[in-house]
């Protein structure tokens, strides 16, 4: 699954996107989360506060409890600040 | 195409003469236009970045404007939103609306801006003497927002 | 000068380009431009003259803005009314602030579209198929007025 | 005094100002629209709803129990509908 990070996200995990094989058992956007936390400490210190951790699938906003699906595209990111 | 996401800067006459050309049937065209300021939060910013998230962006502000027209009578709307580095004076974000009646142009504009400020994914970095920071959200921006929920 | 009472057209992009050049303190700016409609009540309106009350028109718009600067941390405001002849289409008013915050611009410049509509000395004569006729204040401008009376 | 009228109050009275001597005991607006109804068939027409007759004295709205001073510039005239 295609995981795109953005804004400070993106910088502290250190990468704009990354190509994971998730567990059988991550099948909802907050287990994704927590899931993620355990591939490395920068991941961890990144995603410990999921009250500012948002999350996009397949480019529209969804709650913590949306499920996933292969091929889906999953973007974490910090509150949006446009305008 | 009324939504446009560029780096380029924009030009509002140009814009609003579009918005107007060859209609007889608006009676108001309500328009607002952020940019970026010399200081915020107590501290002086010398340069602005907006990252966004291309493709999301786009359909972001889409949803945002069919929104629009379906609560309002609009014979137009516009949203142009700008990324890349800006500075201090340089624009950033212009939404537009026209209608027959002023009060759906002034709700339906204030509606878009408030709405793209919680909706559409972008991200400001600032440039300030004490190092680089991202602009963190403001619970105001969300009360805002929360106005419009129906 | 701030308040301008005139025949002649105005250039809201010209317009728009005065109130922010050279600022960095601006965060925001609302604008609202009211038109000529080709249909008023119904009716086909093929033109509108705009009477005035010269000298009291000036005083009452200098008026206004003041009291909008008094409301609003504001760094600009205009305000531009056209009297004599127009068509379907044409430009009437141009109302706009400048502000560091987006919520002062958008409430301001409302407010001075809002209490111009019932404080400043215009009335608007419509040539339609059935004759020439006096427009009617409207009571929902008086309540767009009462919003703001504090 | 002179007696400025503005659009429809302009047109049905036939005139877009007068110069009046007005008697001693029309000392406030709400008596000068009274008696200026008065003066002419014209002016009682005009003038007949005061509903829709506002008044402005020295440039300023005034309510009819506005006095009235010698050298005042009165303006009558229907709601504005500028904007």
């Amino acid at each position: 699954m295609r995981i795109l990070y953005f804004a400070w996200l993106r910088t502290k995990i250190g990468v704009p996107a990354e190509t994971v094989e998730l567990p059988a058992e991550v099948t909802t956007v907050g287990a994704l989360v927590e899931w993620l936390k355990t591939r490395s400490e920068r991941h961890a210190d990144a995603l410990a506060n999921s009250k500012v951790v948002k999350v996009a699938v397949n480019q529209e906003h969804v709650p913590y409890d949306h499920p996933l699906s292969p091929g889906d595209e999953v973007a974490l990111f910090p509150p949006v600040t446009g305008g | 195409m009324t939504v446009r996401v560029q780096a380029e800067d924009f030009d509002v006459g140009a814009e609003y003469a579009a918005l107007t050309a060859g209609r007889t049937s608006v009676g108001g065209v309500t328009l607002f236009a952020g940019l970026v300021r010399d200081i915020a939060g107590g501290e002086a910013v010398s340069a602005m970045t907006l990252e966004h998230y291309p493709g999301m962006t786009e359909r972001q502000l889409e949803a945002i404007e069919a929104e629009a027209r379906r609560r309002w009578p609009l014979d137009e709307v516009l949203i142009v939103h700008r990324y890349g580095r800006l500075e201090p004076g340089d624009q950033i974000v212009l939404v537009a609306t026209a209608s027959a009646h002023r009060d759906a142009a002034f709700d339906s504009c204030r509606f878009l801006i408030d709405w793209l400020k919680t909706r559409a994914p972008f991200w400001k970095l600032e440039a300030t003497p004490g190092g680089e920071r991202w602009v963190e959200a403001k619970d105001s921006d969300d009360a805002a927002a929360a106005r419009w929920v129906e």
